[in-house]
């Protein structure tokens, strides 16, 4: 399928640079988006995790060794592979912005978009949440609690530019001209060392599509042609090299 | 107390005690199964040993293994009502139920492996025209429905239901028009055979399973379809040949079983054949593309080795295949046999490492391997279906007269 | 034969127009329980006689989200003691204001917690294009909650959103109005 | 006229078939599958008003301003609060989890006292008596702990033990009681803090500032502002960790020894030939660096290479305004000497009161008389205090009462205190959680959790500038609790001890006055800023230097990192139900931890990936799972604090083992005060 092409494209840009991998938008975005509290939450192959952080490494023995954390949310793939696999239509990207949706009330939980994701960005419900006695009291209004057996993802707090855009027709201004602050994601706004940026790709001025034009600034598999609209950045050659395979007689260095 | 007056005329079955003893011990396995599905459906899919990077599992490996196998059905009926080979009357009925066993099996299946079971019609009512699944899903239901037609008539030759004028007449009728849904079944059998194949290779995300293609379909439909019918026939033999084991009785002649060999032997020849330029197609062309190499798609040390490839393609592919449409073999039964059961498993191979290995491999450089493991919950109501299947078989081999050369046979 | 066949047609005909006659009158009894809103709030006494405007109660609060159903908070400014004679402001009165708790207001047109819906993106409609003209009714209406589903029976199904968007040009994009 | 069969059947058909032609079949259908998104089961959710209000975070070592975003009144998640200048807009994973635990399984929901092995529930005003009671009886014979460096409660349950005539006020271990003591061997008196906002150069030894060292949040910003502006930041310890992540370079040095790493820097800038003879102190400082710590004897001790060392000492002399931040990774273990080697390195960089560099703040005003002195109670002990008690060396307290800390859990030599705390005659904590210390008390009077309470901060150790910050409640107490400090006047004006105030909002206003802020405002969310730091004599060599003590290399122990990760909790707070997703699963293996070592350092010791191990030094052992990470030093072992927990709840209970109780402890005996930085301990296979 051909993809869309929109005027306002959300993007986000971690710089690795930035990120010392704390955990904080991990959490904001579990409190942001009524992901439950798992008690036994080690065993990340069962977790739900729509941030979830890894940690790079240049493979390099002590003391050479270095490390770099990555933020992993949803990528909103310009070419999804998940939304086209779905038979029930649950998740597409067909919104101004191109966030990819996920309609709970739709899924009927085949788990095909999963499959279908190299990012693991998708999130199965494998039992039905259970927040701690009282726990529910701080569920936001902003994402609806979603129960077993459907899949989720990070949704770049899609609830926020609807909160935008109201805001933005209070103050009888365009909504669909937001300005660069006006959007912002839990996990980009709580971030302690300001790594996760955020705005629209599309508009120069804004930072993100400023560092997303720079040499340092890269997407994960981009050969594969999902053409995501999360990038990262980095000065470090190692870890940019860590966003893609690559062969190694290839130009640009050893495969890793 | 007897009910030799329900079994088909002219044949002789096991004593009422015997045949209930039988039904008792598949009924454990029922009962374990069901347990399962009840607390599946219950609590949630967490009881099973699926997880967030094996997403499908032993349940969708079951599903595509049992719907290759059971394409004897729509296959036989193909050669059996367009291509009129007729020595295939003998073995059609028994490819029906074995069909339809496989297929109503697989939808038990997915029942249990959607997480919304109760959402299931969306399929229909929110198909996304994009989806190889939304194909599979139409198809899969609507062959289940010919399944059902073409099955019916074999139930309504009961001896006794047979006495009913009504149904007497309903079964004649179904007959004369078994060819059109033999055509239609074979149209829907092929697509989603097909789509099963290009659910796969439509996945760009997934190296290992991803495929260049034809128009809209990657290579990967054609594949699974050829496979299918290669190991469709081979299985509906193998099915009559363990019933004779079971009962003892002759039910197929040997020859109609060497023909159905020779079919699978051919089209397995075909299938290997392709199926191993696509594999070095896909190790030279799509990975190096992806920036992949042949060796990053297999781990041994998590159970993914290239032992599985292997055997896939060579031990249980080109040897069969050769043993099948060598006579000699063919002339030797349990050699005949055994060259079925490894084309069988040959094509349970590729679908499991279609399904679990593609998901197995970390494709972001940072990512690890895992290695996927089914518990409990996925093998009870798997077995739980083969359990179904061998119930509805002995009820059907006990009261319907599947096997037209059974009396002459044992005379 | 003639006696066989009316002894097949008359029964079929029977059971055909039974069910029908059960599935579009008996089943709705069956389906929807009735509630009645927790205080009878009479909107005419507010509108006409008091002369207070829809956004006293109903308005958008300063972030563009809409407050809905006012709280107490907005009705302690007169209702802090019983004004009228009305019964049900006297209950008002004493079981709520004066004991710190806030009226479950039965919604009409509730969606669920998937769907979002701005107010101030269709501001330019008239309420009534979707709501009740509860304005003039000094009784709610009787409010009818699905067994099966929970939903009141006014909840607007997606189609009717789907519809006025796609004639007015709106976008049907899934995350329009799902979260 | 009967109903035959075939009319039956026909009725049945006719029936089926009008079916179809009604909604019965595809309503319910429908409204099954819309049942399937409205279980009852799955909560609903609730609607309202969205605010935001300032609060005060004081779940780490650091209090900070933050915000509390809140629904219709209800509390539902914490940001940062960019008007604060210890939050400026950022937020630590512990913070980030903050609203979370005011339903947290662990609180508790109302005074308990001790029964048998169990509690049984008691109101508040048996409770109180009962506190006043033992407090008559216990007369001078009390003693208090406090978690709470920064907050007025502290100096009301400070000054009804000093009322009572006890001096027996501790804080728990941090950094800052040592950075006073190595202040006052300078010369100098007052908090330490840092300007990290204007330096130009962050040399970090071993202080992990932006995982959980000092004021984390404010450092996060402080780093992503000056990352912008080409600042250099370098950190040097043991292991990699998320500072080294984004800091330009990692020098990896022996766990502990940062310390002498700075007199090895010091001695080098000290032998460039500038003059500073003139400047107090300098001759007798070079020549004890110059002769203790020659660059050879330096690079053994360390680790570091000669190259290296020189190499910062250069770019330290060259950078214009850089900074020293000496610390423990864990944020405590280190003495008063070795804080006082990386204070002489800033100033012999010239670099102590002035902008960009150590800043010295004024204690906080003393608003509770009969409070020991901020500076006093530092200088208090506890480590040692408890380890006598348990050897028999001094009495038992009658009376322990224990406020925002969690001593029988995360104090060094762990086993000591306990049986010290088991020792005392009554324990009461305040504590809003269940911890292991509540456990043991006899009686808990449940602080109400920091949304619920006013409660105040006044600059947090390593604040750039004096501050002062007031948080109202956000939310009533939605338990049976009450704020601590009126508990606690209470009780006093109970027991007849006459603190001076009704109430700890008159205490916090008085505070409030002193420092001339105004106490309104602060409420509403300004926190009061000053930029007067009194004026020190300060001299490199006051008190002799001397060397610092090393635990030596003996080729069978590791030395031990221990590590803090806020996201996994604190001393005070175990791991919050929103932050178990934070764990990688690299760092626990079911309920096992994950201790790290390098490639190198498993072959010597026969160890592989997932082996489980015991870690053991002379305070205790510990299990483990080991996991081979190269960004460890040879013979260095990794492991978290903060795990092991046997009270709080599912969410920490018996994940992981308690790396404090590998923590043994030594007295330095010029201070009195604990060391624990370098830990040896021995892994072998379990």
């Amino acid at each position: 399928m051909r993809a869309k092409e929109f005027k306002v494209k959300w993007g986000m840009l971690v710089d690795l640079d930035k990120c010392t991998g704390c955990g904080a938008c991990t959490v904001a975005c579990r409190a942001e988006n009524n992901l439950p509290p798992e008690a036994d939450a080690a065993n990340k192959l069962r977790t739900n995790d729509w941030m979830n952080i890894y940690e790079l490494s240049n493979k390099k023995p002590f003391p050479d060794h270095e490390v770099a954390y990555l933020p992993r949310p949803c990528m909103q793939c310009g070419r999804p592979s998940c939304s086209t696999v779905c038979p029930v239509v649950a998740t597409l990207k067909d919104e101004e912005g191109g966030i990819v949706s996920q309609v709970y009330p739709r899924c009927i939980g085949c788990r095909y978009c999963m499959a279908a994701c190299p990012y693991h960005a998708r999130y199965f419900n494998w039992f039905d949440p259970i927040w701690p006695e009282g726990m529910e009291k701080v569920l936001t209004p902003y994402a609806s609690a979603r129960p077993r057996g459907v899949v989720e993802k990070c949704t770049f707090c899609h609830h926020r530019f609807m909160a935008a855009k109201e805001q933005a027709r209070m103050n009888d201004e365009d909504p669909t001209e937001l300005a660069e602050d006006a959007y912002i994601p839990a996990c980009a706004e709580i971030c302690p060392t300001g790594a996760i940026k955020f705005g629209n790709l599309k508009n120069p001025e804004h930072e993100v599509s400023k560092m997303a034009a720079s040499k340092y600034a890269f997407r994960l598999l981009e050969k594969l042609g999902t053409d995501p609209q999360v990038y990262y950045y980095s000065k470090r050659e190692w870890v940019r090299k860590l966003g893609d395979n690559y062969l190694k007689n290839a130009k640009g260095g050893e495969h890793v | 107390m007897s009910d030799r007056a329900y079994w088909p005329e002219g044949v002789e079955r096991c004593s009422v005690g015997k045949f209930l003893a039988w039904l008792g011990v598949i009924s454990i396995f029922l009962a374990w199964g069901g347990y399962g599905a009840f607390k599946v459906l219950g609590t949630g899919i967490g009881v099973t040993g699926l997880d967030n990077y094996f997403g499908f599992g032993l349940w969708i490996t079951f599903d595509l293994a049992v719907i290759a196998l059971g394409a004897g059905a729509f296959f036989s009926g193909f050669l059996r009502y367009i291509v009129r080979i007729d020595e295939l009357k003998n073995v059609i009925n028994l490819a029906v139920i074995v069909g339809f066993l496989c297929y109503s099996g697989a939808m038990l299946i997915l029942v249990l492996d959607i997480g919304q079971p109760l959402r299931a019609w969306f399929g229909y009512w929110h198909p996304n025209v994009h989806s190889m699944l939304t194909e599979v899903i139409f198809c899969i239901t609507c062959y289940c429905t010919v399944l059902i037609i073409e099955y019916v008539p074999i139930i309504l030759e009961n001896r006794k239901i047979n006495q009913n004028r009504f149904c007497h007449h309903l079964a004649h009728n179904f007959h004369v028009y078994m060819p059109l849904f033999a055509g239609i079944g074979t149209f829907l059998s092929f697509f989603h055979q097909g789509s099963l194949g290009g659910m796969y290779g439509v996945l760009f995300g997934r190296p290992f399973v991803f495929r260049e293609g034809f128009f809209i379909w990657p290579w990967t439909f054609f594949l699974f379809i050829s496979s299918a019918i290669a190991a469709g026939p081979g299985f509906t033999m193998l099915c009559s040949a363990m019933m004779e084991g079971i009962t003892g009785r002759k039910l197929v002649s040997y020859d109609t079983k060497k023909l159905l060999g020779k079919i699978s032997g051919l089209l397995l020849c075909v299938y290997i054949f392709f199926k191993i330029i696509d594999t070095y197609a896909w190790a030279k062309g799509i990975l190096p593309g992806m920036g992949l190499t042949f060796d990053e798609m297999f781990s041994s040390e998590h159970g993914y080795g290239k032992i599985l490839l292997w055997l896939e393609l060579f031990w249980f592919g080109v040897i069969p295949a050769v043993m099948l449409v060598t006579p000699a073999v063919r002339n030797r039964p349990w050699l005949m046999y055994s060259a079925v059961v490894m084309a069988a498993i040959g094509v349970t191979i590729n679908r499991f490492v279609f399904t679990v290995q593609a998901l197995a491999i970390p494709v972001m450089p940072f990512d690890r391997w895992t290695t996927y493991m089914p518990n409990w919950a996925e093998w009870s109501t798997s077995l739980m279906i083969v359990a179904y299947g061998i119930l509805v078989m002995s009820i059907s081999y006990r009261y319907l007269p599947i096997f037209p050369q059974e009396v002459k046979l044992n005379k | 034969m003639a006696k066989c066949k009316s002894c097949v047609v008359l029964p079929f005909l029977v059971g055909l127009v039974a069910s029908i006659v059960l599935g579009w009158w008996g089943f709705p009894k069956v389906l929807y329980s009735q509630k009645t809103q927790p205080i009878r709030f009479d909107h005419v006494v507010h509108v006409e006689d008091q002369a207070m405007a829809c956004e006293d109660c109903h308005a958008f609060r300063d972030d563009g989200s809409y407050a809905g159903m006012p709280t107490n908070a907005n009705c302690v400014g007169c209702h802090e003691d019983v004004q009228g004679e009305d019964p049900d402001e006297a209950r008002y009165v004493t079981e709520y204001v004066q004991q710190e708790k806030e009226v479950e207001w039965l919604g009409y047109q509730k969606q669920p917690d998937n769907v979002y819906f701005s107010h101030i993106a269709h501001k330019e409609l008239d309420c009534t294009s979707c709501h009740p003209d509860v304005a003039n009714m000094s009784t709610p209406p009787v409010y009818y909650e699905n067994r099966l589903s929970g939903y009141s029976k006014d909840t607007m199904k997606m189609w009717q959103c789907e519809e006025c968007h796609a004639q007015s040009g709106a976008s049907n994009a899934c995350f329009v109005c799902h979260k | 006229m009967g109903l035959d069969r075939r009319s039956f059947i026909s009725l049945v058909a006719g029936g089926v078939a009008g079916s179809l032609f009604t909604p019965v079949i595809w309503k319910t259908l429908d409204d099954v599958s819309i049942w399937t998104q409205n279980w009852p089961w799955i909560p609903r959710l609730q609607y309202g008003e969205e605010l935001t209000v300032p609060a005060l975070c004081k779940l780490g070592a650091d209090a900070y301003g933050v915000k509390v975003k809140t629904i219709a009144g209800r509390p539902v998640a914490a940001e940062g609060n960019p008007d604060h200048p210890l939050s400026l807009g950022g937020i630590c994973p512990l913070g980030a989890a903050s609203v979370h635990l005011l339903y947290s399984p662990s609180r508790v929901k109302n005074p308990k006292l001790k029964d048998g092995s169990s509690f049984k529930d008691i109101t508040w005003e048996e409770a109180e008596e009962l506190l006043a009671g033992k407090i008559t009886e216990a007369g001078a014979n009390m003693a208090m702990i406090s978690g709470d460096e920064t907050g007025s409660v502290t100096d009301v349950l400070s000054g009804l033990v000093g009322k009572a005539g006890s001096d027996k006020s501790y804080f728990m271990p941090g950094e800052s009681a040592p950075a006073a003591a190595a202040l006052a061997m300078l010369g100098g008196d007052g908090q330490v803090g840092y300007d990290i906002e204007n330096a130009n150069y962050v040399l970090m030894l071993g202080a992990d500032a932006l995982g959980s060292w000092g004021n984390v949040a404010r450092n996060g910003k402080a780093f992503s502002a000056s990352r912008e502006k080409g600042v250099k930041f370098v950190y040097v310890g043991p292991a990699q960790n998320g500072t080294t992540a984004v800091a330009d370079s990692w020098i990896p040095c022996a766990a502990g020894t940062e310390p002498v790493l700075a007199l090895g820097i010091a001695a080098v800038i000290a032998g460039t030939n500038r003059d500073r003879s003139f400047w107090p102190g300098f001759a007798s400082f070079a020549k004890f660096v110059q002769t203790s710590y020659p660059l050879e004897k330096v690079v053994e001790i360390t680790g570091v290479s000669a190259a290296t060392i020189t190499g910062l000492a250069r770019e330290l002399a060259r950078a214009g305004r850089p900074l020293v931040l000496t610390a423990a990774e864990a944020g405590q273990g280190l003495g008063a000497f070795e804080l006082a080697a990386g204070m002489s390195l800033n100033m012999l960089l010239e670099r102590v009161n002035t902008v960009g560099g150590v800043r010295i703040l004024p204690w906080a005003p003393k608003v509770v008389e009969a409070a020991a002195d901020k500076k006093a109670m530092l200088a208090n002990d506890l480590v040692a205090y408890l380890s006598t008690v348990a050897d028999g060396g001094a009495e038992a307290p009658a009376l322990l009462m224990v406020y925002g800390a969690n001593p029988a859990y995360a104090l060094p030599n762990l086993a000591k205190a306990q049986a010290a705390i088991d020792k005392a005659g009554f324990v009461v904590s305040f504590s809003s959680f269940m911890d292991e210390t509540a456990a043991m008390a006899d009686l808990i009077m449940p602080d109400s959790y920091a949304f619920e309470r006013l409660d105040d901060a006044y600059s947090p150790y390593g604040s750039g500038q004096p501050n002062y910050t007031v948080a109202a409640p956000v939310i009533k107490p939605v338990f049976d609790t009450k704020p601590a400090g009126d508990v606690l006047l209470s009780v006093a004006a109970k027991a007849e001890l006459d603190l001076g105030f009704e109430s700890f909002e008159d205490v916090v206003k008085a505070k409030a006055e002193a420092l001339g802020a105004d106490f309104d405002e602060m409420v509403e969310g300004a926190a009061w800023v000053s930029e007067e730091f009194p004026a020190q004599d300060l001299a490199l060599w006051t008190t002799p230097l001397q060397e610092l003590a090393v635990a030596a290399q003996d080729g069978k122990t590791l030395a031990l990192a221990p590590v803090l990760r806020l996201k996994i909790g604190s001393a005070k707070v175990a791991i919050p139900p929103f932050n178990t997703n934070a764990i990688r699963f690299d760092e626990m293996l079911g309920n096992d931890m994950y201790v790290l070592i390098n490639a190198a350092t498993a072959k010597n010791l026969g160890l592989k990936k997932d082996d489980a191990v015991k870690l053991a030094s002379s305070g205790g052992e510990c299990k483990a799972r080991v996991r081979i990470f190269e960004g460890v030093m040879n013979d260095t072992v990794v492991a978290p604090l903060g795990l092991g927990h046997t009270a709080w709840d599912a969410f920490s209970r018996g994940k992981g083992d308690n790396v404090y109780k590998l923590l043994a402890a030594d007295t330095e005996a010029e201070t009195g005060l604990s060391r624990f930085a370098t830990v040896r301990v021995t892994v072998s296979k379990a």
